[in-house]
């Protein structure tokens, strides 16, 4: 496909928006990770949540 | 709001997990038919060119930072009226994603002007406010940061998001008003060419697929800030808690 | 004025007369900032005096709103602010005393400094006269939009230049009509009026929102 | 925060909260303040002027001074007479002091026209008393108020609080020592679970 | 460098990072400033181009003196000043340690958003790249030179405004080598080494002097 | 600000300071510790490396923490080991512990990688105390160790305290408590002319 004359800026703009999403979501799925991380490290340690997501519902 | 009645944040988990994987897939559908369309089906225009093609995503994306706005000053509100729970968690999560869409939009609108003004940037009324906009996204990022105790980092960001609202208003006028009086004339203005249904679709389908994007996006950050205050909550216990040895003696901390 | 509010203002303006001269800290930044730029931009005096109001108020805008992180700090320090609180005083009314107290003692300073900087700036008297009127009538809205930045940053011990962070956005349309203002009344084809009705306009708005704004957060910065 | 509180105070009584470091005095005397938000229940106080919230009918007499160092002794005391709002409830008579009447019964009369910054602790904590004495309010809620005093001073205190109760007056007081108050209720508080306390509750 | 002034480095640079440090409020000043200055002068390019060098450098200025308050003041308030004093290290180290791991918290971010603002002031390539040039071999030393000004204010609560006015006389000549050898990049006939050179001299100069100044006034500050 | 103060501490040996508030105990610490000028007079430490001076030799453990809430506990004190430059001296055998083995000791092991921001000053104060074990330095210079520490930390804090005197290290501490030390000297500080002391004295 021809872009023309300009295709250097299409290109570039196309490009800079996919990595501005993908640092978006880069630190949306790392900082899930690291949320885990932290809850799970907490668990080991023996430290819960006094009612966990698994348990029946309609408690809360 | 659409996740009104999700207010207790157990609750609302259990809704991102549930409606996450259709959101997502609908908003790689869109893109996908989006980003073929401004490829390959929509024409280039008759005075732009090619470049043209850069609009379906400067304008998808100048909305969306717009709206993403909205969102935080109808969480702010949530947070300072109803102090409801997760209007806060809304309004933290909301920015950084609004920061990068105005991103996007500055990004791509200076690679549009070099071609078509010949400069990446003037002090024209829209882009200057867009550029305040993005400003006010980030000290609100950074109040957040700064401040230790979500709960009053919320608080103080829901204030400054309001008188920002009502401040967007003013810089776009006055601006306009600004530019008007020192403005040479040489600086093309430019109003959008007349929108032909041919670029109109492609426009609307990647709008539409910007929007599902924030709200994939929103609601995963969403989450994260809510395990995160979960994390603080445990660890305020961890520190709290008895020291190994015998637990039973009933010993807040000292 | 009530006698309460005339007890708060002469506290406050007692305050930073005596307390380390502040207000003098302000005028010498101000100064500071105006001396900096001829520095930067080099000597041509015929670009100095066409930029000259703008550099004198960007100075008075960056003076303005960095010497506004004290504020509400020294009284939450030392546990003030939880007693005006509860003294059933209206707190909007107390922001905007205070705020009145702060500009008498550091902001008018700086307006009266103007016309001194301008000689540096090489201004001629008209706009000399236009940039000081514009700067008596603009500064205030500065420190009410200030004070928002004051109140959301009270907590945190870093408050300066986060304050001028918050604050810049929030104050630009006053720069910008406070420098059209000044810049019509020396060219004159353009109305004077116009620009400057608005600034005034500009800082009534600012005498409401901003108390109404850093009320609000002070309550919630209390607990 | 609390958990089930509940008390109710006559005119003329104080209550003497206890507990353990930490346990949540201060924050309940901040509650009672309005310097903290209510998560749930409510405060009344009857008697007073109908349209004003509990706390404006009180004074708040903390740990932290509220003392200008620049400003002269009485001209502190002075500000807070003027600046705090009195209020009239019915059986309450308190008697007021002229600030300078105040700060002689305190015993700092001679330090007046000093700048606050050369007081001592102590005498900086006097000033800050005396404030209670030229506003006119019903309640006093006092955080651990013979901290940084001697035992001069602690007695005065304890009579000036006497005074206030045999008036009509109330008092909500936080302490670790003995108080020898007139008409005393006790609330001790207890840690129900001590480890959920500061959790930020939505979220867990 | 030896472990001690590594670990010190490390601590500094991981305080600024993480929740409550300040690295990025810095950068967000430097655009507050640099967006505002066209508000003031209006948009003429031409005139933001000729200009553009001297803005940058001015924001920046600002943004690092300002930016130095808590430097020493974060370490007094906690206790940590005297255990340091107390430590069996030179001070004067130790400060030369604080001001790198300060400088690259929040002088290099500086540096690097340069260029994307010299965009919005309409600098060329060249321009751009000179001015980055000047200002990365010129931060470090206003950095040291508000090291002093840090120090000299670090018992006073009121730091940020007054560590301006006491630092800018200091930073002048670095502002002029400066701008000057950014503006020598641009208008061709005059060299760009011979001013570029004296900065970085400067900037020698102020990492001996300023460490000495600075450790000399923490040691009185102690007592 | 003292007149006629002189002392010798010879090896295993604890100098416990009284006397009443604001006498000058724990300016006479910082004095010590070299935060404070000399007037006049000196502090000799012999048995150390002799190009030292004596408060390089002296750990200080005053009122305040020198914990950084953004850091974890860990890092806190990994930063104190790593920086301060341990020192020795004859007949001083001071036993060192790892970070994690001192926090353990200390009962705040647990913590250890929670960020400081979330210790209770108990704590933070158990956690500045732990410096004191991860750098040998045989002088202990410690201003009223056993504030905000409850009975347990105190216990331990004087079995620490006593461990060091045993390795033949030193300490003064300035203190309004008793503490069962082993091999204690007491200096008792009273005012000369109480009226004269914070004056400056230039100008008498
Ligand atoms: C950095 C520079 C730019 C910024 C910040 C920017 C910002 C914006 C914003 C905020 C909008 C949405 C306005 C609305 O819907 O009311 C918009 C729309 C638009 N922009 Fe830009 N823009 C920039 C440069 C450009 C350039 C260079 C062009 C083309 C030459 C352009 C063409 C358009 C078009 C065609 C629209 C849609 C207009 C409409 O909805 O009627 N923009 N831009
Ligand atoms: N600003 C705050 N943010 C979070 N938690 C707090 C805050 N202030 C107090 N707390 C917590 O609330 C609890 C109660 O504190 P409070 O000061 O009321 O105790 P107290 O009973 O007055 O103790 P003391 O006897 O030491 O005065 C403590 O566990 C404390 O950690
Ligand atoms: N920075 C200072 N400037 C002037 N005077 C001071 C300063 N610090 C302390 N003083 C004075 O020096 C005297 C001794 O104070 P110091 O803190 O040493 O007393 P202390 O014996 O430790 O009392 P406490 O038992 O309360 O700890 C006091 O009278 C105090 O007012
Ligand atoms: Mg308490
Ligand atoms: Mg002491």
């Amino acid at each position: 496909m021809d872009l023309g004359p300009h295709a250097g800026f299409i290109l570039a703009s196309y490009g800079l928006c996919l990595m501005t999403a993908l640092i978006l979501i880069a630190w949306v799925r790392l900082d899930k990770a690291a949320q885990e991380k932290a809850l799970n490290d907490l668990a080991d340690r023996g430290i819960k949540r006094a009612r966990p997501e698994d348990r029946s519902s309609e408690a809360s | 709001m659409a996740f009104w009645d999700y207010a207790n944040p157990t609750r609302f988990l259990r809704f991102v997990q549930a409606v996450l994987p259709w959101l997502t897939g609908l908003c790689l559908l869109f893109f996908a038919v989006g980003l073929y369309m401004s490829f390959f089906v929509a024409p280039e225009d008759y005075q732009q060119g090619d470049t043209v093609r850069i609009m379906y995503i400067h304008v998808p994306a100048a909305w969306l930072c717009m709206m993403c706005y909205s969102v935080m000053t109808l969480s702010s509100i949530g947070t300072l009226v109803w102090k409801h729970p997760l209007a806060d968690v809304s309004a933290k999560s909301a920015a950084p994603i609004g920061a990068a869409f105005t991103f996007m939009a500055l990004v791509t609108g200076a690679l549009w002007g070099k071609p078509m003004w010949g400069t990446y940037w003037v002090w024209d009324a829209r882009l200057t406010s867009v550029l305040v906009l993005f400003i006010m996204y980030l000290g609100l990022m950074t109040l957040w940061r700064t401040m230790e105790d979500p709960i009053k980092a919320g608080k103080a960001a829901a204030v400054l998001t309001l008188v920002g609202a009502l401040n967007l208003p003013i810089i776009k006028f006055s601006v306009d008003w600004w530019n008007t009086l020192h403005q040479p004339a040489s600086v093309m203005r430019f109003d959008g060419p007349t929108i032909h249904p041919d670029i109109l679709w492609p426009l609307l389908v990647m709008a539409v697929a910007f929007t599902l994007m924030f709200f994939v996006l929103h609601l995963m950050a969403m989450r994260n800030e809510i395990l995160r205050r979960r994390v603080r909550a445990l660890r305020m216990r961890a520190a709290s808690a008895a020291q190994p040895a015998p637990a039973g003696a009933a010993q807040p901390a000292e | 004025m009530t006698s309460w509010a005339m007890a708060l203002f002469q506290r406050d303006l007692r305050l930073s007369v005596r307390v380390g001269g502040s207000a003098l800290v302000g005028v010498l930044f101000f100064l500071a900032v105006v001396t900096v730029i001829p520095f930067g931009v080099g000597p041509d005096l015929n670009l100095l005096a066409r930029i000259g109001p703008a550099i004198l108020w960007i100075g008075a805008l960056l003076a303005t709103l960095l010497g506004l992180d004290r504020l509400f700090q020294a009284d939450r320090d030392d546990g003030t602010l939880d007693l005006m609180l509860m003294a059933g005083r209206p707190l909007e009314l107390v922001v905007l005393i205070k705020c009145l107290a702060h500009w008498t003692a550091t902001g008018l300073p700086l307006v009266v400094a103007a016309p001194v900087l301008g000689i540096f700036l090489n201004l001629d008297p008209v706009s000399m006269a236009a940039v000081t009127a514009t700067l008596l009538v603009g500064t205030p809205a500065l420190t009410l939009i200030g004070a928002i930045g004051a109140s959301l940053t009270v907590s945190l011990r870093r408050g300066g230049l986060l304050l001028a962070v918050l604050g810049v956005p929030l104050a630009i349309p006053v720069l910008i009509f406070g420098v059209s203002s000044a810049d019509a009344a020396i060219r004159d084809p353009v109305p004077f009026l116009t620009p400057f009705l608005i600034l005034c306009a500009l800082s009534l708005i600012a005498a409401v929102i901003g108390p109404i704004a850093s009320a609000t957060a002070l309550r919630f910065a209390s607990d | 925060m609390f958990q089930d509180l509940s008390f109710t105070l006559s005119q003329g009584t104080a209550l003497v909260v206890t507990g353990a470091n930490g346990i949540g005095k201060s924050s309940l005397l901040r509650t009672l303040a309005g310097l903290v938000a209510l998560a749930g229940g409510a405060i009344r106080f009857d008697g007073g002027e109908d349209d004003r919230p509990a706390h404006e009918h009180a004074h708040y007499f903390g740990h932290q001074d509220s003392v200008k160092p620049a400003l002269s002794v009485l001209e502190n005391l002075e500000f807070w007479q003027s600046f705090t709002a009195p209020t009239a409830a019915t059986g309450f008579t308190g008697d007021l002091h002229k600030p300078m009447g105040a700060l002689e019964l305190l015993g700092i009369g001679h330090t007046a026209h000093l700048p606050a910054a050369y007081l001592s602790a102590g005498q900086k904590r006097r000033l800050s008393l005396s404030r209670l004495l030229v506003t006119a309010r019903p309640i006093w809620l006092m955080d651990e108020p013979t901290s940084a005093l001697d035992k001069n001073s602690e007695a005065l205190l304890l009579s000036l609080m006497n005074g206030h109760l045999e008036t009509g007056g109330l008092i909500v007081t936080a302490t670790h020592t003995q108080l020898a108050l007139a008409k005393v209720q006790t609330l001790h508080l207890k840690a129900a679970q001590p480890a959920e306390q500061a959790l930020e509750e939505g979220f867990l």
